[in-house]
């Protein structure tokens, strides 16, 4: 029963939508768990294509949009109902998939172009 | 589309990543052999590498695309009574339920009218 | 139903599992035939969830006598964690099952005694009690927890339930309120609550019953008992010496939520274009199902 | 910019090996922690103070469900200046137990700090003096010191970097990783909530002082102002009667 928790936030037209936690958290947990695998594969791909410099930065933005674009194709005009806000997919956890990006980046970089 | 075959899709998308990567590895081997300054890798590579990523990404959201709904009431919509009022904390084992599923049940001996007496 | 569960994978029957796990649904009978059927011999194989479904199966089996089948999954999991205290609680359950009362106290008053905070334990001693029929002990008892449990919302219900077995509605009443606010959203408790106050009748009672039946409605346009409620209380408060102005609205509520019913009762009727005599029954038949069993009719 | 051909030898023997020690190191934390983390014993009044608090503080935000009989009974019950919960309950504040405390910093610092400080100056020491990779972005010349500590070479560019700068990005960028290979079937957790007692639903963490808490939330309830939410209901349904049917009611 305690999965029934509910928190409540207020829209601009002062309407209170009542949000259930664990479904708002499990989604946001999924979404975490493809872009931590986007950020890995990106860099992998990145690392196999010798990008350097800004270049690799921007394709890592690239992917990134890229797979905004693909979860809203997914998710189509209803996704609403499955996130509170759109723009938080986005910029949430930016700097932690970008660390992630860079290792993989460095390392199949590595790997392929310097040895 | 079933798990299986995403599963399927995402495992080729991988090998494929992979193989790009290892063509990419031979084409620098070949260049450093044959001592060509490299500028770029040769377009099929390039392009393979590309859409495996996105095949594999792809795939990974497909297979990870069980959303839950975030609104309690269309969370409620799906909830009756029956599962609300279930609680487990304070169960009881004593009902008809061992009478009915319980292929091996005896009945209690019932009780002989003697014995009130 | 059941012959499904015989062509069952293991990965679906454990999907399925889950699902009920996460539902909070009872379906102890479906559980032990999944268990028997798809899951029996391959306990290994259920991973990282496998001490979890050992539970839950061995529980549905409590449930359905097989004391048997409860005995071996408690076996299996007294032998993983020999000193965990959530197993002793499982064991007094199945010493519960076999009517061995005292015994089962005993384990559970040494749960209590090694840790007691240990909620759940204290909550199969007021189930126990349950189970003899002393419901007032029961009662007592349960009040005691929640005087230092005081947010347990299934402790609430439950004391809910057993005022209402003994008849008590103005405290099952203030019970269901507690469980009111922890689900201000839910609209089976605040049809919950306008069924309490219903009962309780009077005239104050069937006005504020009207007022959750009617939030009831507004968080589910489709909760029929709540909308049959609402047009109980309507016509009541009509009849009453209510004044002028309280009734016509009450009136008017109710020739609306007479509307609504019958709009959700006829959508659920499949519409047919074949006026056979055959198809005629089975219509009467789904329209009564679907007039009585969106009413939750079976409650308790 | 010259370029390097660096022996393979480094690769099987310093670049993948890093990876694998950080990767590993990091998992074997993961189980450590779970293993040493004790499970903080909870006093009975502490889970009943926390439990009232929660009662009370759901009281503010929900009363207004309630019937103004129900809500005024309730907030008698906590509020009351001779009965009530908050003005009775006398408790004295929680002395921090401090050897408790102690062994948890102990606990944190050994699980977090020094592996990482440990590993990191072994890698160091066991790997100092290669030039593991290259990093494909620019770096300024600044980084040379810090990122090629071991090969003091001048004319070398500071994108070449040592194993020690090497360990350090691969301790950044895998954390995600370990979210995704722990967090996704999180077996340790599972099997961890099994061995200990239940869990308990609303095991709240009980601030330090239960008296100043209890004030706190006394006074909340004493301010919180009694609106019925239900008055209108009726009304509002009947202006959705009114209204064409649209399904208004939900979003």
């Amino acid at each position: 029963m305690s999965s029934n928790r509910v928190k409540t936030r207020e829209t601009k037209s002062g309407e209170i939508i009542a949000y259930s936690e664990s479904a708002v958290r499990q989604n946001l947990i999924n979404v975490e768990y493809v872009k931590t695998s986007l950020a890995s594969l990106a860099g992998c791909t990145a690392g196999i294509l010798g990008l350097t410099g800004l270049l690799g930065f921007i394709f890592y933005l690239v992917s990134l949009l890229g797979f905004f674009g693909l979860l809203i194709v997914k998710t189509g005009s209803n996704w609403q109902k499955y996130f509170i806000s759109r723009k938080s997919l986005l910029t949430n956890g930016f700097l932690g998939g970008l660390c992630t990006y860079t290792l993989f980046w460095t390392f199949i970089y590595g790997m392929v172009h310097v040895y | 589309m079933s798990k299986a075959f995403q599963k399927l899709v995402l495992g080729c998308g991988l090998l494929s990543l992979a193989h790009a990567a290892y063509s990419a590895a031979q084409h620098r081997t070949y260049l450093r052999i044959t001592e060509q300054e490299f500028t770029t890798l040769p377009l099929d590579i390039i392009l393979q590498a590309v859409i495996s990523l996105a095949i594999i990404i792809y795939s990974i959201l497909s297979l990870k695309s069980d959303w839950k709904l975030i609104h309690a009431t269309d969370l409620q919509e799906k909830s009756s009574w029956e599962t609300l009022s279930n609680i487990q904390s304070f169960y009881t084992f004593n009902h008809r339920g061992k009478a009915i599923f319980n292929p091996h049940y005896l009945q209690p001996a019932p009780v002989s009218m003697d014995s009130l007496h | 139903m059941a012959d499904n569960y015989e062509e069952m994978s293991c990965s679906e029957a454990k999907e399925l599992l889950r699902k009920w796990r996460d539902d909070n649904e009872r379906r102890s009978d479906e559980v032990v035939q999944i268990f028997d059927y798809c899951l029996a011999d391959k306990v290994k194989k259920l991973g990282s969830e496998r001490l979890i479904v050992l539970e839950q199966v061995f529980v549905a089996a409590l449930d359905c006598g097989r004391i048997k089948l409860a005995e071996d999954c408690v076996r299996v999991l007294i032998s993983e964690f020999p000193e965990s205290l959530r197993i002793m609680k499982l064991k007094a359950m199945l010493l519960e099952a076999l009517e061995r009362y005292d015994d089962a106290l005993d384990v559970l008053e040494s749960i209590i005694n090694k840790d007691e905070t240990n909620a759940a334990a204290r909550k199969r001693k007021i189930a126990i009690l349950k189970a003899k029929g002393q419901i007032s002990d029961a009662i007592r008892e349960l009040c005691d927890y929640l005087r230092k449990f005081m947010s347990d919302q299934e402790a609430w219900h439950e004391l809910c339930n057993l005022y209402m077995m003994e008849g008590d509605y103005s405290k099952a009443a203030f019970c269901m309120e507690e469980v009111l606010l922890h689900n201000p959203f839910s609209h089976l408790i605040h049809q919950r609550m306008g069924d309490i106050r219903y009962t309780m009748g009077g005239q104050d009672n069937i006005e504020i019953a009207k007022s959750y039946y009617a939030q009831a409605v507004k968080l589910n346009a489709n909760n029929l008992r709540a909308l049959y409620g609402l047009y109980l209380c309507c016509g009541h408060i009509v009849n009453s010496k209510a004044p002028v102005n309280k009734r016509k609205e009450a009136q008017k509520l109710s020739t609306w939520a007479l509307k609504k019913i019958s709009e959700i009762t006829n959508d659920k009727l499949p519409r047919s274009t074949k006026s056979s005599k055959n198809s005629n029954q089975s219509n009467d038949i789904a329209a009564l199902e679907a007039a009585f069993g969106n009413l939750d009719a079976k409650l308790n | 910019m010259a370029e390097l051909l660096i022996d393979p030898n480094i690769r099987g023997w310093v670049f993948l090996p890093i990876v694998v020690i950080t990767f590993l190191v990091g998992i074997i934390r993961h189980y450590v922690s779970n293993l040493i983390s004790s499970t903080k014993k909870i006093e009975l009044t502490q889970l009943q103070d926390s439990q009232a608090m929660i009662r009370a503080r759901l009281l503010r935000e929900n009363g207004k469900y309630l019937t103004p009989q129900s809500f005024a009974m309730r907030r008698h019950f906590f509020n009351n200046e001779e009965s009530g919960y908050f003005k009775t309950q006398k408790r004295p504040p929680v002395t921090p137990n401090s050897s408790a405390m102690l062994t948890d910093l102990v606990k944190g610092n050994f699980i977090n700090v020094l592996p990482m400080v440990v590993i990191g100056g072994w890698i160091n020491w066991m790997f100092s003096g290669f030039v593991t990779t290259k990093v494909p972005f620019p770096l300024t010349l600044r980084f040379k010191p810090m990122l090629q500590r071991g090969v003091e070479l001048q004319s070398l560019d500071a994108s070449w970097v040592s194993s020690a700068s090497w360990y350090f990005l691969n301790v950044f960028g895998l954390r995600n990783i370990y979210t995704l290979v722990l967090g996704e079937n999180n077996a340790a957790d599972q099997t961890q909530s099994m061995q200990d007692q239940m869990s308990l639903n609303a095991a709240g963490q009980m601030p330090q002082d239960p008296k100043q808490a209890f004030k706190n939330e006394w006074e909340a309830l004493e301010i919180t102002e009694y609106k019925n939410a239900l008055h209108n209901v009726c009304d509002d349904l009947l202006v959705s009667v009114s209204e064409p049917m649209t399904n208004n009611i939900h979003h």
